[in-house]
């Protein structure tokens, strides 16, 4: 159904109440999952996702000669009950599959995958609920429980979406997109690496004027960092606990 | 009949950019007081007692003096060293390392493991010890039946699955590690071998192995997180080299277990027990830790001797979290 | 199924090496698009496009139920390593981006396909044939799916309250595609550290590059689409300064095939009259008539377009064709559309 | 690998042949080389009816093949239909015929093209009873493809439409033997 | 169709005097026969023989004879390598087991087996060590069509690398069969079996190091990225 952005140009506020800049609430957990070797539990606003890491543990040997580098396997599976009406997605949903290639080049580009030759790293990804920035939820609980296993990468791998008003005389970049706005508007999810600039993953799948991309692109990367800074949070907090007990 | 709207759950108050600064600090300042408590190469106490937390991309130290060890990594456009980890800052001399958090076990030279066989192959086993690769157990690395000093013959390599198949749980010492990581298994010691009689348990991030003894029960605690629980078996004591034979007789390979008392499992189920409350409070797994939690145990059935809420045999849930505070509180006092 | 030939260490070295020294192996510039050969077949809306080795043609065909849909498939005839019937990786991923590029960003308005609201409207479906892989495919095959989407004409149909007429070829010229606009994708490959940029890498500068970017743009300056699936990461400023190469690359591309197509109707000019003398004219017996099509409707027709009666058996047949499928007439085509509708990730409105 | 194109009766066909290679365990011959046939649609992905005119390619091309010389491998030969006549949509669904002789004398182009050893030659041709094809298959009488090797001897006899008399069939014979053979 | 079919049937002895042509054609048959009752007939590719005397094509392409060797075959420089014993060829390194190395001569083929043994000087203990994707100039040691192909980089005979070995740096190009063979021709033949000068008057030019694999590959290794680039202009002239 088309919705009303209008107001927005008005009051400056969305539909969810938020300022142009402001992220969704972010809720975190790790070692959710005491069998897996790492695990997280992610909150963006209403998306929920969980993770679960396996491994580096020898999977299938593959014969092929490029085994120096252990592989990242990773299955996402969308809950029925996830999205607005119930959906039953198959495995050979293509957006689904895009979303496994896209965090597997992602993290194999990011781990040190060279420590473990010949092995094989799995991501599990169970989507609860999604309200929009779905892939930027999945590449924020990856890398949570990639940390949690304990598994040596360069840097986090923070994501979050943003988005740019449709009316084309205001275009003013918005943050961090919810499920609504998803719809109405352009918009693109941007994977950073770390503090830096440099953007991993980049995904626009809306069309949209060359002039807005930038703006929507520097809001994300901002955006990013203050997502890098949360979950960073989360991981301090967890350490202290573990390395308080530990006594 | 009133009733109350409980509120949404906060989200966890962050307060990062505090944290942010206070690691930093101590990473850089507590660098010389780290020299002095940390020089073992496995961590100690202290050591994770060490407030340096960091986590991945954070730069521990632009200071070249200082070697990169595990855990780090020097980015091409820079000297300073980077944590690839979320974990605590280890030097020994030079070399500055992260232990993480939390990590699959990479095996090393001289460690106690506890492993399963996953495959036989021609001439020797592949080994299950939650590692990323799988061990390698050659047949040459095993007490033969008959004697350590028999020569090992072809009909060994026949039946190999005699010795150890599918799915059989060992204990063995990691002889060698190979370039991959993966790494090669001995069980040439009476210490080692095939495990019977008793209970096995998974946790993660152990750090020492033991071997424990607790009333009638054997505790092998596997550096891989491997735990197995048995009935205790009195070895030979002093054995001559002349009568090997016996005590390598093919029962060590038997995967029969022996008659084992209501009693005796009590006692194993206790230990799990211990251990699992130990687990699930985050406390640290190890061998005094283990005979405190079982001491702390059986005081706490002791006190509550013919009380109701003495809550059975079951070790979890309250009783769990006082045993860990009794044991705890013997640790610090 | 044999594995793709990877490549020697030798030949990523000495690939990476000149690379370093700003020589690439096929003596292009770094930002240089391989020659564009692209040409049409006789019939309307196959368009052959080669790429360097690489070439496609995409061959949209009417079917009656109402979808526009893309279906990308490799044969074995391009890779060894490419299966029959078990999709890989490549594939999944090429006919997503062309779904991104051509069909979300609605190059193609689909309102213009509809005959009667709700009642009848056309289907257009693209097949793109991938027949040779020497790398660009994406870009390759955007070029071919669009290049074929200007040149296709459907028939032209006539509407009188619930009958629909479908002229034949020979009746009416057909009508073109309404197409809003001309996506083309781009593709930027990033080697040693990102340092190295190329426009159009060849498959052996596939294997060994570090990242890539697939750019997707009108010549109007929209962006329809950009895919960075993770790879070496790229500083954003590098990336922004892509949308800007990529521009100007789709306005000459643009160009080029905005000539081929003009080219191609002067051809067409003449042989299609040829084609008017000497088109044969079939009489087949009506066995398969079809009760939902109004004789008077093509009768009166008939008589007022006063052409012959073969022809408006052949008009006729296009009819019952084009209701063939909602009355289930060709059982094939009903069983494909519903396979689409549940195959697809999004549903298409159809009809 | 090369990729000769032929055009027959307004059907034009391209095809690419690979082999020897690797064969997978499950169609792995121990003494002679399995030979795989793909046939591509120009529309749509592939029917029943491809299958149908792979399974008579698949055995035809295993007797001209000499596939006693490449054991344990298998030769891919892919067969994409580039376009088809016009008057293609209105023949009835079923009949395969009139695309037949253009797939046929592709394949041999293409193997020969890719140096696959060959017992002989081959050459297919439709023959229609009345003259015009295309009226034929339309079920107006009935259409014949033969293709002969070398020798001039039939290797491949399909038949389709109304019933038709033997005098008919061995008439249609002899013209396409005379048409092949000059 | 036809000009794909240039197929030669004829019997020995043979019933007439066919004259002189130069290919595609039936050669004379005297020249086969009539000379040399002694020598045995050799065939080469592209032929077969069909007892008790037919010799059919079984390639399309020109065929030649030579009267000296009582010698017959089809030229044709196209399709895919089928390794042949004694044969020169590059191979790159697939995977390695215990006491051998798997080198793929043409892809999509099962590797050939590389005894790590079998270069110069190799023992238990010195034996080159190969990566996966390595290049490796090998001579085919043995090949049948009932078994896998294996290789060789030292002449069983005098121990010596004679060339073979890994082969370092460099870029390879594919080229045609025929191509790779006219290439490997000694420069006494060019003439008459179609050689190539293409090499001899590249080195007047450049200084560079060129190996050329029966397999349809050849190895260039020039100073510099510019000169190995010259190879692609000689792949040109397959």
């Amino acid at each position: 159904m088309p919705l009303d952005t209008s107001t927005y140009s008005l009051a400056l506020l969305r539909l969810d109440g938020r300022r142009w800049n402001e992220l969704r609430r972010i809720h975190a957990q790790i070692s959710t999952q005491a069998a897996a070797d790492g695990s997280s539990y992610l909150e963006m606003g209403n998306t929920k996702v969980i993770c679960t890491v396996t491994g580096p543990a020898e999977g299938r040997r593959t014969a092929q000669g490029a085994g120096q580098e252990c592989r990242v396997e990773v299955e996402i599976s969308v809950a029925g009950f996830s999205g607005v009406e119930r959906k039953r997605r198959g495995r050979a949903d293509k957006r689904t599959q895009e979303m496994q290639h896209t965090l597997t080049t992602a993290f194999s580009s990011i781990l040190f995958t060279h420590l473990y030759p010949h092995s094989t790293i799995i991501l599990t990804l169970h989507v609860l609920s999604q309200d929009g920035s779905l892939l930027a939820a999945c590449l924020n609980a990856a890398t949570l429980a990639l940390i949690d296993a304990g598994i040596p990468m360069s840097d986090y791998l923070c994501a979050c979406t943003a988005g740019s008003t449709a009316n084309e005389d205001t275009d003013e970049p918005l943050l961090d997109l919810n499920g609504l706005e998803e719809q109405e508007l352009p918009f693109l999810t941007a994977g950073v690496l770390g503090d830096s600039d440099k953007v991993a993953v980049l995904m626009l799948e809306t069309r949209v004027r060359v002039e807005r991309v930038e703006g929507m692109l520097a809001v994300a990367v901002d955006g990013c960092k203050r997502v890098r800074g949360i979950l960073d949070a989360v991981v301090r907090a967890h350490g202290r606990r573990m390395v308080e007990e530990g006594v | 009949m009133p009733f109350t709207i409980l509120p949404p759950a906060p989200a966890i108050p962050f307060n990062h950019p505090h944290h942010y600064a206070a690691s930093d600090n101590d990473s850089l300042s507590s660098a010389d007081e780290m020299d002095i408590d940390t020089t073992t190469a496995r961590p100690t106490k202290r050591a994770r007692l060490s407030r340096s937390l960091v986590t991945p991309g954070e730069t521990v130290t632009s200071d070249p003096q200082w070697m990169r060890g595990h855990g780090t990594y020097i980015p091409s456009d820079s000297t300073s060293i980077v944590s690839t980890v979320a974990g605590t800052v280890l030097k020994t001399n030079k070399l500055l390392s992260i232990t993480p958090l939390r990590a699959r076990y990479t095996p090393e030279i001289g460690d106690l493991v506890i492993g399963r066989i996953a495959e036989v192959q021609s001439r020797r086993w592949r080994v299950d010890i939650s590692a990323p690769l799988l061990g390698a157990l050659p047949l040459s690395a095993i007490n033969l039946p008959g004697g350590i000093l028999r020569k090992r013959t072809a009909v060994d390599e026949l039946n190999m699955r005699a010795f150890f198949s599918e799915g059989d749980l060992l204990v063995a010492e990691v002889q060698s590690v190979f370039a991959d990581g993966s790494a090669s298994l001995h069980t040439r010691s009476l210490k080692y071998g095939k495990l019977r009689n008793g209970y096995f348990m998974a946790v993660s991030g152990l750090q020492f192995g033991y071997r424990a003894r607790g009333g009638e029960v054997d505790v092998v605690l596997g550096v891989n997180g491997f735990i197995w629980i048995a009935r205790h078996v009195e070895q030979a004591k002093d054995v001559a080299v002349t009568r090997l034979e016996e005590s390598v007789s093919l029962s060590i390979y038997s995967s029969q277990n022996d008659e084992i008392g209501p009693q005796t499992r009590r006692e194993i189920a206790r230990v799990a027990g211990c251990i699992r409350a130990l687990v699930e409070a985050g406390a640290r797994v190890d061998e005094d830790m283990v005979v405190r939690a079982y001491e702390a145990s059986l005081e706490l059935d002791f006190e509550t001797e013919g009380r109701e809420d003495a809550g059975g045999e079951f070790l979890g849930g309250e009783k769990g979290k006082r045993i860990v505070e009794m044991a705890l509180g013997s640790a610090t006092s | 199924m044999p594995r793709e030939a990877e490549l020697s260490l030798n030949e990523r070295e000495f690939i990476l090496q000149a690379l370093r020294e700003n020589v690439r192996l096929d003596g292009r510039a770094f930002d240089d698009i391989r020659e564009l050969q692209l040409s049409f077949g006789d019939e309307y809306g196959v368009a052959d496009v080669r790429l360097g080795k690489t070439s496609h043609n995409p061959f949209p065909d009417r079917k009656f139920d109402g979808i526009f849909t893309i279906s990308t498939e490799f044969s074995p005839m391009a890779s060894p390593a490419f299966e029959v019937g078990r999709p890989t990786e490549a594939e999944t991923l090429l006919s997503r981006l062309l779904e991104k590029a051509i069909r979300r960003s609605s190059a193609l308005d689909t309102e213009g396909l509809c005959i009667i609201a709700g009642l009848k409207c056309f289907a257009l479906r693209a097949d793109v044939h991938v027949l040779d892989h020497d790398g660009g495919l994406v870009d390759a095959a955007c070029i071919a799916l669009v290049a074929a989407l200007r040149h296709f004409r459907r028939p032209d149909v006539r509407v009188e309250g619930e009958n629909v007429t479908v002229y034949s070829v020979r009746e009416r010229e057909p009508v073109p595609l309404s197409l809003l606009h001309h996506p083309l994708c781009v593709t930027f490959s990033y080697f040693n550290g990102g340092e190295v940029v190329l426009v159009d890498a060849n498959l052996v500068e596939e294997q060994v590059r570090e990242a890539e970017v697939v750019v997707t743009m009108n010549r109007h300056g929209e962006v329809c689409q950009v895919a960075k699936y993770g790879g070496l990461p790229i500083d954003a400023l590098a990336l922004l300064n892509c949308t800007n190469v990529a521009l100007a690359k789709v306005q000459m591309l643009d160009k080029v095939i905005q000539q081929r197509l003009e080219e191609d109707a002067k051809r067409r000019d003449k042989g299609g009259l040829m084609a008017e003398l000497n088109g044969d004219t079939l009489h087949k017996d009506d066995d398969r008539l079809d009760r939902t099509t109004d004789w008077l409707a093509w009768v009166s027709e008939w008589i007022e377009k006063a052409i012959g009666l073969t022809v408006g058996v052949v008009a006729q047949r296009y009819a019952v064709r084009c209701m063939g499928v909602s009355e289930g007439g060709t059982g094939r085509g009903k069983a494909r559309a519903r396979a689409l509708e549940e195959g697809e990730g999004e549903t298409v409105r159809a009809m | 690998m090369p990729a000769p194109t032929h055009s027959q009766n307004g059907y034009t066909v391209i095809g690419a042949v690979n082999g020897p290679i690797e064969v997978q365990r499950r169609d792995e011959i121990p003494d002679e080389a399995a030979i795989e046939v793909n046939v591509r649609p120009a529309t749509g992905i592939g029917s029943p009816k491809e299958r149908h005119i792979e399974h008579i390619l698949t055995a035809l091309l295993r007797n001209i093949i000499l596939t006693h010389d490449y054991p344990r491998t298998l030769i891919q030969l892919t067969l994409q239909i580039l376009s088809v006549p016009a008057t293609h949509s209105t023949l009835p669904s079923s009949s395969s015929l009139p695309i037949l002789p253009a797939l046929i004398n592709t394949a041999y182009a293409t193997l020969l093209a890719g140096s696959i050893r060959l017992s002989t030659t081959l050459t297919a041709v439709l023959v229609a009873v009345p003259k015009s094809e295309l009226e034929a298959v339309a079920q107006k009488g009935s259409s014949h493809v033969f293709a002969f090797d070398g020798r001039g001897e039939a290797v491949l006899v399909h038949s389709e439409g109304k019933k038709f008399e033997i005098e008919e069939w061995e008439q249609a014979c002899e013209a396409a033997r005379g048409c092949v053979l000059g | 169709m036809e000009e794909f079919a240039i197929y030669t049937r004829f019997s020995a002895p043979p019933p007439c005097q066919a004259p002189r042509s130069s290919s595609p054609a039936t050669p004379s048959p005297s020249l086969l026969f009539s000379s040399h009752t002694t020598k045995p007939l050799t065939l080469g590719p592209g032929l077969r023989h069909i007892p008790p005397s037919t010799i059919t094509a079984a390639l399309s392409g020109p065929l030649h004879t030579d009267p000296r060797k009582n010698a017959l075959w089809i030229e044709n420089n196209g399709g895919r390598y089928i390794p042949v014993q004694g044969d020169l060829v590059i191979c790159s390194m697939h995977h390695s087991s215990v006491d051998a190395y798997h080198c793929s001569i043409t892809p999509y083929t099962a590797p050939a087996t590389l005894p790590q043994l079998a270069f110069e000087g190799a023992s238990k203990k010195t034996r080159p060590v190969l990566a996966p994707g390595a290049l490796v100039y090998a001579r085919v040691s043995v090949a049948g069509k009932h078994m896998e192909p294996e290789l060789e980089c030292v002449h069983p005979g005098t121990g010596k690398a004679e060339g073979l070995g890994p082969l370092k740096g460099g870029m390879v190009w594919d080229v045609s069969l025929g191509m790779a063979r006219r290439l490997l021709l000694p420069a006494s033949k060019m003439r008459e079996q179609g050689g190539l000068v293409l090499l001899e008057l590249l080195a007047e030019k450049v200084r560079f190091e060129i190996a050329v694999g029966r397999n349809g590959r050849v190895w260039v290794d020039g100073g510099c990225e510019g000169d190995a680039g010259g190879g692609e202009g000689g792949r040109g002239d397959g």
